[in-house]
């Protein structure tokens, strides 16, 4: 592949898949991941060939391979998103228990989620709208506290373009003070004790665009870079 | 000890009021026979502690939409669309927990704990909603959940021998087995022929014999 | 075998073989059994062959066959008193968290202990003498506090001929308000809230000889019967 | 990610002064191999959690008699004779506890719980001793215990995968399941060849790979 034609591969990334893309390039040889339902279901495609990941289903699974083939799926092989799925060799079935045991002791590396809201502090709203229909959190709320590292993958604003990185959540949490990294296809923010550090943006936007479109405080690092997606 | 029986004759043990402990995700490793026949009997006010609740179309979701069930404890109901406006009119009595707090608390009351201590749903509204009680223990605070038992559970089981001891596969063993530690009585729809005692080899066995009461065999 | 034969075999019964016979005929086929070291190892081959039990273990066994035979021992089929053992068809192996959650969850239907000292409350010590050498509780306490029911099979006194039935005990306990049932080679004495219930007396000794042997206040039952050893 | 390595090598990620879950129940299940090592590396100011220490012609036994152990913590320990009297003369500090307490400090540990609520020691001298803390929870009184941790935990498994994935076998099984949810890095000795990826039936896993950092192939 030349140059040019990199490019426009590159360009021809939806939002999504730009966000995707750039979450799988924080996961490390080994790392055993929970990737939630929609757009964390993106990330494997992107993820570097010398890189092998561990996906964790919640009912059950490590080592989540990819979907079952049309005509040979098992009815007892189901990803936490209940799709037919397969398992990868060398992974593993187990109860619902040990599943929890292993999210919230710390051995889930990353959890990568979905957001409604988030927010300075690194509170998390993902699960329930006020007055919402109530569909339940899951296993959301021990992800966010159990895992390593909890990763935020969420368009940077709503559907209506109103932020969805605020001062404050408004919506029930999921997690108080959990959030560690939150990617846009905007941006790749740190949530530090001082607040949201604003590291990376990407190619196709600025600094003071990002900024318009949070309603947080950002903090600009000194070494800001252009997100590599 | 015969632990063999019929569907009919295992779900007619259950008693109107009873609280049930009906194992599965999604309807992976839930009895679907069991479940159905739970409706076809007409057992009433029933409480049932399941992770989702199944869907509208499966004998689960049919059995928490058929007005028979008071309350239900879940994790998750993203399928049973009707459920939350049921809640709202006051024909059942909703309680989610947290999938985690939700497993852990059957597992204290399977294996005689006070209760769980997680960091789930901490600061959240689980907390603001008192499912929660906030204790202060080795230099942290924790929420506090009682241990759940049932007075019957339900569970499918892959393999089985007639002595009761279980295997699941796959995704199928989710809250199955920790539930068959919590129930009163215990019931097992079994996908694959029943073995002899003996025939399952020790090492492999998900559930002791001792804690199942009662085997269903599904057609094979 | 004749009535006179039987007799025979009766009278050469140990006072510890007593006690396991007694016991023996309290399970029912099916019984979940935690037999202790010692004494209760003698009970298995007094279980009428009509019933079934089931020995747990604490290590992770249910269904702990015969001994191993010599020449045939597994080095990983060890049982809970350290003896290679063997495995019943239809038992399993689990880990320490399974077992003990068998144990406190009240699946074990019947726990059988030894005694250094039992009172009247059914508090139970028998596992350190104060100022003796220190050994450790093991499994005792869990096996106390969660077995369906807690039965002492003990000598009805020590060595030097004091009673082990007690108004109070002095030694550490294992159990608080614990003991169910306490089997002796004398008598069968239940605990109720009233205090220790004596039902049955051996054909060899009489009320009052086990009143004389016994610190602790004895109810005398009505129905009171000689036990069947 | 290779995990395979030599005892020498495995045993010299322990520091000074670490926290070491041991595995085993008596002998079984020990990893005889790697406690050997710590003798023989001369590890000093070590806490150890293990059933029972051993005894004192087993490895363990001999590294809890080396007096480069400082605290033990155990549920019994009737093989070692010499233990009180070294606890008595200041050279080693022995915690007992009960032994399904232990077991679910450590469990508790391992999958991020805030302690364990048992009814097990309450109003006997491990109550008074204070080890563990009366709470009053859902109308009952319980002994809270915080969980337990290691910095490394050192195990027995019968069969393994190249990613770490362990089966045990028999009475094996026993605290080493648990243990390796609890150390912050896991070591296992394992009896039997070591397979390929893939190559155990994933229903059949009793600790998953991503759990185990180190696996050492016992001789064959």
């Amino acid at each position: 592949m030349n140059v040019s034609e990199q490019l426009t591969v590159v360009k021809t990334l939806s939002k999504k898949e730009k966000i995707a893309k750039r979450v799988a390039q924080m996961f490390r040889d080994g790392s055993l991941v929970n990737l939630g339902v929609g757009l964390p279901t993106l990330i494997p495609s992107f993820i570097p060939k010398e890189v092998e990941i561990w996906a964790h289903a919640e009912n059950g699974i490590v080592g989540v391979g990819p979907p079952a083939l049309k005509g040979e799926e098992d009815y007892l092989y189901v990803d936490a998103g209940n799709r037919f799925c397969t398992i990868k060799p060398g992974g593993s079935f187990f109860g619902s228990a040990t599943s929890f045991g292993l999210i919230r002791g710390g051995h889930v590396d990353f959890t990568v989620l979905g957001a409604m809201q988030v927010d300075e502090e690194g509170n998390l709203a993902n699960w329930m709208v006020p007055g919402g229909k109530m569909a339940g959190m899951g296993g959301a709320m021990d992800l966010v506290v159990g895992a390593k590292k909890v990763i935020v993958a969420s368009e940077h604003c709503t559907r209506d373009g109103s932020p969805k990185i605020l001062k404050k959540c408004t919506f029930p949490l999921t997690g108080a003070r959990v959030v560690d990294i939150i990617v846009t296809e905007l941006a790749y923010i740190e949530v530090t004790p001082e607040g949201l550090l604003l590291k990376e943006i990407s190619a196709d936007t600025t600094i003071d665009e990002v900024i318009s479109k949070t309603e947080a405080e950002l903090i600009i690092a000194d070494d800001i870079s252009v997100m590599n997606v | 000890m015969n632990k063999l029986t019929t569907v009919e004759e295992a779900v007619s043990i259950i008693k109107d009021g009873d609280t049930l402990m009906i194992g599965g995700f999604y309807t992976v490793g839930t009895p679907h026979d069991l479940a159905e026949e739970i409706i076809r009997q007409n057992k009433k006010d029933l409480t049932i502690i399941n992770n989702d609740g199944g869907n509208p179309d499966s004998p689960l979701g049919r059995l928490i939409y058929s007005g028979n069930v008071k309350k239900v404890i879940l994790s998750w109901c993203g399928y049973l669309n009707e459920l939350p406006d049921m809640v709202k009119s006051g024909k059942i009595e909703l309680e989610l927990n947290p999938q985690g707090t939700l497993i852990e608390r059957i597992r204290a009351g399977g294996f005689g704990l006070g209760g769980v201590l997680t960091k789930s749903g901490i600061n959240t509204i689980i907390e603001e909603a008192g499912y929660g009680k906030r204790v202060h223990l080795n230099g942290e605070d924790w929420l506090y959940h009682p241990p759940l038992k049932a007075d019957v559970t339900l569970i499918e089981a892959y393999k089985a021998d007639n002595f009761g001891n279980l295997l699941f596969r796959g995704t199928q063993r989710n809250f199955n087995d920790i539930m068959c530690y919590a129930g009163n009585i215990v019931i097992a729809s079994v996908k694959k022929p029943i073995k002899k005692k003996g025939e399952l080899a020790p090492d492999t066995i998900m559930v002791q014999g001792p804690v199942v009461d009662y085997l269903v065999q599904q057609e094979v």
